[in-house]
């Protein structure tokens, strides 16, 4: 069971224009970098995008919007992206907005097989809009659907061959669940070990849920805000 | 009247011993300034962590230890990571004791709005939606009026709405209101600021019983 | 923000008769023993226990119920108890089955704020009557409710001061929901240590869920089921 | 006619490399000793593990790692450790590609039941009903008549049940049968079963089409 791939080229192959892909990481924090650029490099268009953000204008997502390969975006937040803003705008890109707990909890219901589940988030709201509303204990509830994809992305610290991975810090965040999402689940990794260099009860992301794995090159990690203080 | 940093401040002194919080960016981030002695809180951020420490010593920034406003922070000793499915189970759990955040409306029956102007700006809502709708101590902190002076407290939002009857508390650079069935109910002045003056800033509906106590703060 | 408590018998206070209780652990790997102890000892009467097995007849939960202490058990396996099947039959316990999948899913749910979800497991069996059918993608699916309780009892390898917990091996399995479901968390840990000991990237519970926390005594961790192999 | 191994070793032929495989108690366990060389499969347990290994040495039993049935077990290199919602996400997310459980009875339209009979014994149905609903592929391995000699492969279920039309293959100690629209299919006769001493033991609408190949095990 080896589901090592030489790199992010032929980890994507098989996606395909018009597909719909998730991608982990929170702004640029966690993002599958190496994979972003093979989708860059191999010119895939017309694909919808769930991502918690969008990048920013030179990286990250930004980088497909750029190139205008981005036909949708399903997103929490997209702030800090002046190009995403006009394709918004200009109705040249679809977006779809969607709570960020709501999003972690549609990729995780996606990959745990629920359909769907009712969440007090969004009610009232223009998410909510012509969603099924249902009271709990006197509370309104909106009915939210699962979200899957032809192919996740994530990006971890380490991983074995088996696809096991751990992440390191905030860069979690989405990976977990879109690795579950997948119909196909690739992860890049900075370090990629043998079975059993990982604790087995200090796996993030079950090997079960990954189909294809690679460690990736030249990390940049770019920070999106450098806050510091000063040393007394 | 209060600047940012006296809204923060204001705001640290509704901190209980023991609780859990979540800060929104902008003015709520402050507030981790002004803990007051003797008190002790643990800050979420719904990116992933609890037990978000101060921002880290310059040089020592890890790119993949960020908050909610992306920013470089630090962990706390007893800190702990998890991913966002997680983070919002604490959130809509209501494991989490308080959530201070940033408005651009908030109107007098406790909705409000903070994510879009339809047509101008679309950041979108991140975890506004979900923190609003089920926490059960929301304090919002902004200041009292907008640019063009226009009341930031309204008889209804006329933007699009984050979330519908959650607003419990409102600390602006004017004064501290409580949000009750009636409308706004004025607790507290920032110094120097007159009854008057916070009426005149307020277009929602607004209670002003006996003497209004300026701040202690 | 300590959450730390002297003993079992500190821990339990507030739990009445005729309270709903959660307890972890699977057969008798990664049960609260000292709470359940405590449990006996207080001969708190009336309970309606969810946990995923009910113990054995001497040990676990088992004695809880030889004192008649349980008035429902909310399982979702119960065999290997003798004393268990002779008070449901006689009808003097109420018994709640359900499916492990839905159990596991229903507390976390419970503790992440998701009043229902539907699932596809029961449908068109005992575990399905008179509950909402809805079809998904041509499958038929049931819809499911949170449980919560008034108390969760979890039991964890190691916990710091500030609640945040691991467990060992498969002593996990349903601690970390049911540390999410109870209005009160109690945690009983092999080894207490103070905040910062505990990597907090490899953290299993965080401490939000947990309000009272101790280091428990003299585990016996019983084995059900002990199966070997000769060496060659 | 085969004995339980020889099912588990029947079975064992089926799995496929890469695949992930949930065993229930009793003969199913028993596969995890023939898997065919040059196949590589995990065995996931529903209590927790995914990479399940042999029983371990005498002396070396840790009471913290068990297997679904409560057995002391091993962890394989690149074995992972989850808790029951992750583990049931798996299951009923279709991550696991093949399910093999025992059963009391199986109808010809693949429903299955095995976790109650009414008024006599009632363990529960542990993770059998979130595995039949979801797994995309179940073999169900059982004798093929019960204690008193009555067909175990129905026309109906009697006994209460624990999925419904999920049942894909049946291996028995005389026989394979896909589970098909038109009921149970004969695809293979145990070494030394008729197909009379197959229909004889089967009350289900049984389909035998041509010869019926003895099993190759």
């Amino acid at each position: 069971m080896n589901k090592v791939v030489a790199n992010a080229q032929e980890a994507i192959k098989g996606i395909e224009d018009n597909m719909t892909l998730m991608l982990g990481g929170f702004g640029l924090c966690g993002i599958p970098e190496n994979c972003i650029s093979a989708l860059v490099k191999a010119n895939i268009k017309g694909l919808t995008c769930i991502s918690n953000n969008a990048g920013v204008d030179d990286f990250g997502l930004g980088l497909l919007l750029q190139k205008k390969q981005i036909k949708k975006m399903i997103s929490s937040y997209v702030g800090e992206n002046d190009e995403f803003e006009r394709q918004m705008l200009s109705g040249e890109l679809e977006v779809d907005l969607i709570p960020q707990g709501s999003l972690a909890e549609r990729c995780r219901a996606g990959g745990a097989g629920i359909p769907a589940f009712f969440t007090p988030a969004g009610f009232g709201t223009e998410v909510g809009h012509e969603k099924e509303v249902r009271y709990f204990n006197g509370k309104p509830h909106i009915l939210e659907h699962a979200l899957t994809a032809d192919f996740a992305i994530v990006k971890a610290w380490k991983g074995d061959k088996l696809g096991n991975l751990i992440f390191k810090g905030t860069a979690r965040n989405f990976n977990p669940m879109m690795a579950m999402a997948g119909r196909i689940t690739i992860a890049e990794v900075e370090e990629l070990v043998e079975p059993g260099e990982l604790d087995p009860n200090f796996i993030h992301t079950p090997g079960v849920f990954i189909q294809r794995i690679f460690q990736g090159e030249k990390y940049e990690k770019r920070i999106e805000q450098r806050t510091v203080r000063p040393r007394s | 009247m209060l600047d940012k940093k006296g809204i923060a401040k204001r705001i640290a002194q509704e901190l209980q011993n023991g609780w859990y919080v979540n800060l929104g960016i902008g003015i709520p981030t402050l507030i981790a300034n002004y803990v007051p002695e003797g008190i002790s809180v643990e800050f979420q951020s719904e990116n992933g962590i609890l037990g978000m420490g101060p921002f880290p010593f310059d040089g020592e920034e890890d790119a993949d230890l960020i908050n909610a406003g992306k920013q470089t922070i630090t962990a706390m000793k007893g800190a702990c990571i998890f991913d966002s499915a997680t983070s919002f189970a604490m959130i809509r759990g209501q494991h989490i004791q308080l959530t201070v955040l940033g408005a651009m409306e908030v109107a007098d029956n406790g909705d409000i709005a903070n994510w879009k102007i339809p047509g101008k700006m679309v950041k979108g809502m991140g975890g506004a939606m979900d923190l609003v709708a089920s926490a059960e101590n929301i304090i919002v902190a902004m200041m009292h009026t907008n640019k063009r002076g226009q009341s930031k407290l309204l008889r209804q939002c006329t933007l699009p709405l984050t979330g519908v009857g959650c607003v419990k508390k409102i600390v602006t650079n004017l004064a501290v209101l409580d949000v009750t069935p009636q409308g706004f109910k004025l607790i507290e002045r920032a110094p120097g600021v007159s009854v008057e003056e916070i009426k005149n800033a307020t277009e929602g509906r607004l209670i002003i019983e006996g003497d209004i106590p300026e701040m202690n703060i």
